[in-house]
């Protein structure tokens, strides 16, 4: 059973990742492949303000999260709008560069080294049935649940949740209707940065963080995204703790060495199966 | 940071280094860098070996083969240097052998695995113990203490790969049961699946191979699942770094080590303090961070080529000659004796058996 | 048909040639025995992406197998050195098809997924069947590739025996781009709708395409093994698939030189900057960036408008 | 010659045609109704795209009602589309490629060794000839976002012409031109038809399909309300109602 719990760990984590690709994702059409480094970034912030500086955890949080913020609006101003042939795969490509960058600032930042931050919650382990949890991981599910929950609420129902949302589908429908695009773009990349700032921040002690964790972590949370359906957070939500789930079910069964590959397996099947995740709404393409 | 000492005097030692400096091996690679710098800068203030100064010349492998192919062909080539040091990981190491040994240049890798020098060649050398030493000190503790089954749960990398092939090897020799073999990537997250597994097979002895973040994740998770059966690592986490990471939970932990991590609590007569104390002197003045096992292999390698020069001259194939013949050279590993068929020259009391006490390490032979 | 760009091939002839003559520095041969490899791999998912756009970051895997494919065979079976460059074509081809036919109906993001999924599987499975592939510590003593009795155990002959591919290789490009062909690959690229409603079967055409690409790339990978003499999984994983899908699109996606001009960049690059490792990841990144941002065609583009405004009005 | 029995297609509980039956032959045929009458679904339908819930779809008496699209292409059923799909990153002559070369089964390997001199020359005479008939010449080098609508709209027809196909299906030809350019396009189709190849056209501008069309049907919301002569279809009430709603409420 507790490859269940451990699955749920590890899904948590490639949630809220995963969130953090579906919202750029639902209103600008790319996948950010520089998320990966938001959630490095956050993780070595928050080690910078709680041990460097010795910050209570609040103020820690909240300068991690400022700056990420203007991380994300610094991406999508600078970068992203000045891109001359703005094509898909430009922009995704300028998103990859950009991951580059960030990785080797932060190596030369933060040396190459893991580095250990403590944990936000007094580290005690929960024993539940035929397997434990730590106090951690429950605070990483728990801020999970709750992300999605704001998100979808925001996206659903708020006037600037509804702005995102027509934005995606349809730019310059948008803009006539007086939704400001760019601004819109911006908030998006800023809101994914504080998402990835967000992952990284509450998951750092357990997994302490290093310069070269963004690949993995990118990788794991856009299979999720891709798993429970491009664009949809519930989606992005149930495919991070599917895919947590599958991995850690196949360590258990298997030898452990093969379980990334059974779970890209697994997620291989769902794509051929349903070609647009299992919570993703079919794109109805225009004939 | 220019790494190329091209002082003005007739600096016409040519020494190159292979290092994986950035990659996911850069843990490695940065300490080795740093110790040859400092190990040259001192030499070249004593003028050098009988005075000729030595030029350094340090490139980055990334820890990929074609990229330490490519390095290695540059130094070689390009700045015509007489010896190589380095890489720092098995499978670089074994992709420039071949070249190495073709092209007549001495070698002295800083991996690990046995496979390196074994089968024997003229030209290839390398200072880190073998994983097997590390495997029978650990099989040694483990028999007088009358274990019988143990679990064994190893990276996928280089490191635990030979790490795994040696602990099921040896078990045959040690007779001991392997009731678990279990894996994980330097990269994952939690562990605790694979440890329940390993749990549940009730082992008397569980032993974790690998190297960087993963082992730490490990050791929090055995502590997660109070596990409480005698866990014992590999002497890849032999350093200050892992105490840091795994915290509370790296109490209690076994794991075989050179005398460099306990040097202040070796007796005075222990031969090898005086090295020791010096080295992680001006090792932690110079760079204020931990000295790391890793970093004494590049030590050294540099001093074997050191006596080597000073013994042969410059000739590529004199200086191979003179290292395979250093007997009783007290390094920080060890005390090497090179030989006609073992070009790494330790044997197992290189290593000592220590063990994690709240946050310090401590002698458990 | 187009006329053939017999400057550009004559250009490539001299260059290696001179190259081969003036340089005996087998540092530097190396260097553009790398180039060569990238570039093929480069041009290969060029025309997989740029021209008939099936985006693949899997294509390290059909690399590893014509590796893996040799290694084995000659390590462990004793086989010729030529009929394991065949037989991992024809397991690349058949594992392409395999993967490729259901695969391909996919597309974007999802298709980009299940090719990098693909790939994952594949460097799994080559770090995990230790007993055969020698598992993450590598497979060392592949034998040296002889030609006609003509061992190629040095920089210099190997230099020789691939720029005779290489240039093989950039005649068969240059003739396939000025045939119909490459027209028939842009027009699925661009509007599968159209093209089906003309008669292409777009399907049969995608996946002949996905094969033909995996055969070659798993040729260059069989090549490599005989060159570099010991592989391992490192060589073969997403990094890989990631760098020469940049050398494509920095190169110039859509235009036949595209592969070659990223990889002779993106490789030649870093040799130029080593004394910076610290910066060198972030020097990479800024040049990758300038590149995609102000010159979208890539550096193709940059030479295209050159040659447009300069040489041809 | 094309005749549809009982065709029904429905996504999803919206019925886009329900038993749409009828056939065409020679000459100029026309296919009108409102907006969302289901047209396009229709071309779609007959064109291979989709496929029809029920009901069969015959051409020169063999079954296509599930074949492939390509496959009907080689059949001698080429179309044009309602918005423009022309390749842009070529220029509008090598547009026509597209249209062309399907039809000659080009073998790969004499296409890539340049062994088909004579396929070429076969290729671009026919190419010369088509837009000698379009006359849109001037404009060949051009790439398709360089040349104006008109043009384009030419080339597309040019290109679903160059195959010489036993039948074209036009969709809204006539829309988004001006009256020179309706008037100089009606010519042209003219000429088509005069060549024997079969035209059936989805268009809503009346006086375009009065003065081409032999033999109108009207749909609406997916039914066949009528068919006949331009002028019966013309007094017809139904039509008149789908159109212009009901004039004694």
């Amino acid at each position: 059973m507790q490859f269940l719990y451990s699955g749920i760990t590890s899904g948590s984590i490639y949630a809220l990742v995963a969130i953090g690709f579906n919202i750029i994702y639902n209103t600008t059409g790319l996948i950010n492949f520089a998320q990966g480094e938001f959630v490095v970034l956050g993780g070595m912030l928050m080690y910078t303000t709680l041990t460097m500086f010795g910050l209570n955890i609040f103020s820690a949080f909240l300068i991690t999260f400022i700056l990420m913020f203007l991380v994300g609006i610094l991406f999508e101003r600078v970068f992203l709008r000045y891109v001359r042939l703005k094509t898909e795969i430009n922009l995704i490509t300028v998103t990859i560069a950009l991951a580059i960058i960030l990785r080797g600032i932060a190596m030369m930042i933060w040396g190459r080294d893991s580095l250990a931050v403590p944990s936000y919650v007094e580290e005690k382990t929960v024993l539940l049935v035929g397997g434990s949890i730590t106090s951690q991981s429950l605070v990483v599910i728990v801020v999970c649940f709750f992300t999605a929950i704001v998100l979808s609420t925001f996206f659903k129902y708020t006037k600037y949740g509804k702005a995102f949302r027509a934005c995606h589908d349809d730019q310059v429908a948008s803009t006539i209707c007086g939704i400001d695009v760019n601004l819109i773009r911006m908030l998006s990349f800023a809101i994914a940065s504080f998402l990835g700032a967000l992952a990284g921040a509450i998951v750092a002690p357990i997994t302490f963080v290093t310069y070269t964790d963004g690949v993995m972590s990118g990788l794991k949370g856009f299979s999720a995204a891709i798993l429970g359906g491009l664009g949809s957070f519930w989606g992005g939500l149930f495919g991070g703790f599917l895919l947590g789930v599958i991995e850690g079910f196949f360590a258990f069964i298997l030898p452990s060495g093969f379980k990334d590959a059974f779970a890209f397996i697994i997620l291989l099947l769902i794509l051929f199966v349903k070609p647009s995740g299992l919570f993703g709404k079919k794109k109805a393409v225009r004939v | 940071m220019v790494l190329v000492f091209t002082t003005v005097a007739l600096a016409d030692i040519k020494l190159g280094a292979i290092f994986s400096i950035t990659g996911p091996a850069s843990y490695l690679g940065l300490p080795e860098k740093q110790t040859l710098e400092m190990l040259v800068e001192e030499l070249n203030k004593k003028n050098g070996i009988n005075g000729e100064k030595i030029d350094l010349i340090i490139y980055d492998d990334k820890g990929e083969d074609a990229e330490a192919r490519k390095k290695f062909l540059r130094l070689v080539q390009n700045d015509k240097v007489i010896a190589v040091i380095g890489p720092s990981r098995t499978g670089t190491s074994l992709a420039i052998k071949e070249l190495a040994q073709e092209m007549g240049i001495p070698l002295i890798s800083v991996a690990a695995s046995k496979t390196i020098v074994y089968p024997v060649q003229k030209y290839i050398f390398k200072t880190p113990q073998s994983d097997e030493q590390a495997v029978e000190k650990i099989y040694d503790y483990l028999k007088k203490n009358g274990k019988k089954k143990i679990a064994i749960i190893t990276s996928q990398d280089g490191f635990g790969d030979t790490g795994r092939n040696a602990l099921i090897a040896e078990a045959k020799n040690y007779e001991l049961e392997v009731v678990a073999d279990e894996r994980f990537k330097d990269t994952d997250k939690d562990m605790t699946s694979q440890l329940s597994k390993i749990a549940a097979k009730k082992p008397d002895a569980v032993i974790c191979w690998g190297v960087g973040p993963a082992p730490a994740v490990i050791a929090k998770n055995y502590k997660q699942l109070n596990m409480n059966i005698p866990l014992f690592m590999s002497h890849g986490v032999a350093s200050k770094k892992f105490i840091e990471l795994a915290g509370a939970a790296a109490d209690g932990i076994y794991l075989p080590a050179g005398r460099l991590v306990v040097v202040d609590k070796l007796p005075d007569s222990d031969k090898y303090k005086p090295i020791l104390m010096a080295y992680k002197k001006s090792f932690e003045a110079k760079f204020n961070s931990h000295v790391s096992p890793f970093g004494g292999y590049a030590y050294d390698a540099f001093h074997l080529f050191k006596m080597a020069v000073e013994k042969a001259g410059k000739d590529k194939a004199k200086i191979a000659d003179a290292l395979q013949n250093v007997k009783g050279f007290v390094g920080v590993t060890g005390v090497f004796n090179m030989s006609k068929d073992d070009h790494n020259g330790l044997g197992k009391e290189s290593f000592m058996m220590i063990r994690i006490k709240n946050g310090e390490w401590e002698i458990a032979e | 048909m187009k006329k053939l760009n017999l400057f550009y091939l004559s250009f490539l002839a001299i260059v290696i040639v001179l190259f081969y003559i003036f340089v005996d520095n087998q540092f530097y041969k190396s260097i553009l025995i790398y180039i060569m490899i990238n570039a093929i791999n480069a041009s290969m998912l060029n025309i997989l992406f740029g021209y008939t756009g099936v985006i693949s970051l899997g294509q390290a895997a059909f690399y590893g197998i014509g590796a893996y494919t040799t290694g084995i065979l000659t390590v462990h079976f004793g086989c010729n050195p030529l009929l394991t460059i065949l037989i991992g074509i024809l397991i690349a081809s058949f594992v392409a098809f395999l993967v490729g036919y259901p695969t391909l109906k996919l597309h974007g993001h999802y298709l980009a997924m299940a090719t990098l999924g693909f790939g994952m599987i594949l460097y799994i499975f080559f770090n995990e069947f230790s007993n055969y592939t020698g598992g993450p510590s590598g497979l060392v003593g592949i034998p040296k590739l002889s030609l006609f009795g003509f061992g190629l155990d040095n920089e210099d002959k190997f230099y020789v025996f691939i720029s005779i591919y290489f240039f093989i290789f950039s005649i068969l490009l240059e003739l396939f781009d000025k045939s119909y062909m490459s027209y028939k690959l842009k027009f699925i690229k661009e509007s599968e709708f159209a093209s089906k409603s003309f008669g292409v079967n777009v399907s049969r055409v995608k996946l002949i395409v996905f094969v033909l690409v995996a055969a070659v790339t798993s040729l260059t990978g069989s090549i490599f093994a005989f060159y570099s003499g010991f592989i391992s999984p490192v060589s073969f994983n997403l990094k890989y698939s990631i760098d020469i899908f940049i050398m494509a699109t920095v190169g110039g996606l859509g235009s036949i030189v595209g592969g070659t001009l990223g990889a002779t960049m993106l490789t030649a690059f870093p040799e130029l900057i080593t004394n910076f490792e610290d910066y060198e990841m972030i020097i990479y990144g800024t040049l990758l960036l300038i590149i995609i941002m102000f010159f979208p065609q890539g550096i193709a583009g940059i030479f295209k408008k050159f040659w447009g405004r300069y040489v041809k009005s | 010659m094309l005749s549809l029995r009982d065709i029904s297609i429905s996504f999803g509980g919206l019925k886009a045609l329900t038993d749409v039956t009828f056939s065409i032959d020679d000459g100029i045929n026309a296919l009108i109704g409102p907006n969302g009458a289901g047209k396009t679904t229709l071309f779609n339908v007959i064109s291979g795209f989709l496929k029809p819930d029920n009901g069969t779809v015959v051409f020169n008496n063999k079954d296509i009602t599930f074949r492939e699209p390509y496959e009907i292409f080689s059949m001698g059923i080429s179309r044009t589309f309602q918005n423009l799909n022309l390749i842009k990153d070529v220029t509008l002559r090598e547009n026509l490629y597209l249209g062309v070369f399907e039809k000659e089964k080009p073998s790969f390997l004499k296409d890539i060794l340049r062994l088909n001199k004579r396929l070429w020359e076969k290729v671009n005479k026919k190419i010369e000839d088509v837009m000698d008939l379009t006359n849109v010449s001037k404009w060949q080098h051009l790439k398709p976002d360089s040349a104006p609508y008109g043009v384009l709209k030419n080339f597309e027809l040019a290109r679903a012409l160059i195959s010489n196909p036993d039948l074209i299906l036009l969709d809204e030809p006539a829309a988004g031109l001006n009256n020179a350019e309706k008037e100089n396009l009606g010519l042209i189709i003219d000429k088509i038809a005069g060549m024997g190849i079969r035209i059936l056209m989805v268009e809503h501008d009346m006086s375009f399909v009065s003065s081409l069309a032999k033999y109108v049907v009207c749909l609406n919301f997916g039914k066949v309300i009528a068919m006949g002569t331009y002028t019966e279809i013309r007094q017809n009430k139904e039509v008149i109602k789908a159109y212009l709603g009901d004039t004694d409420a």
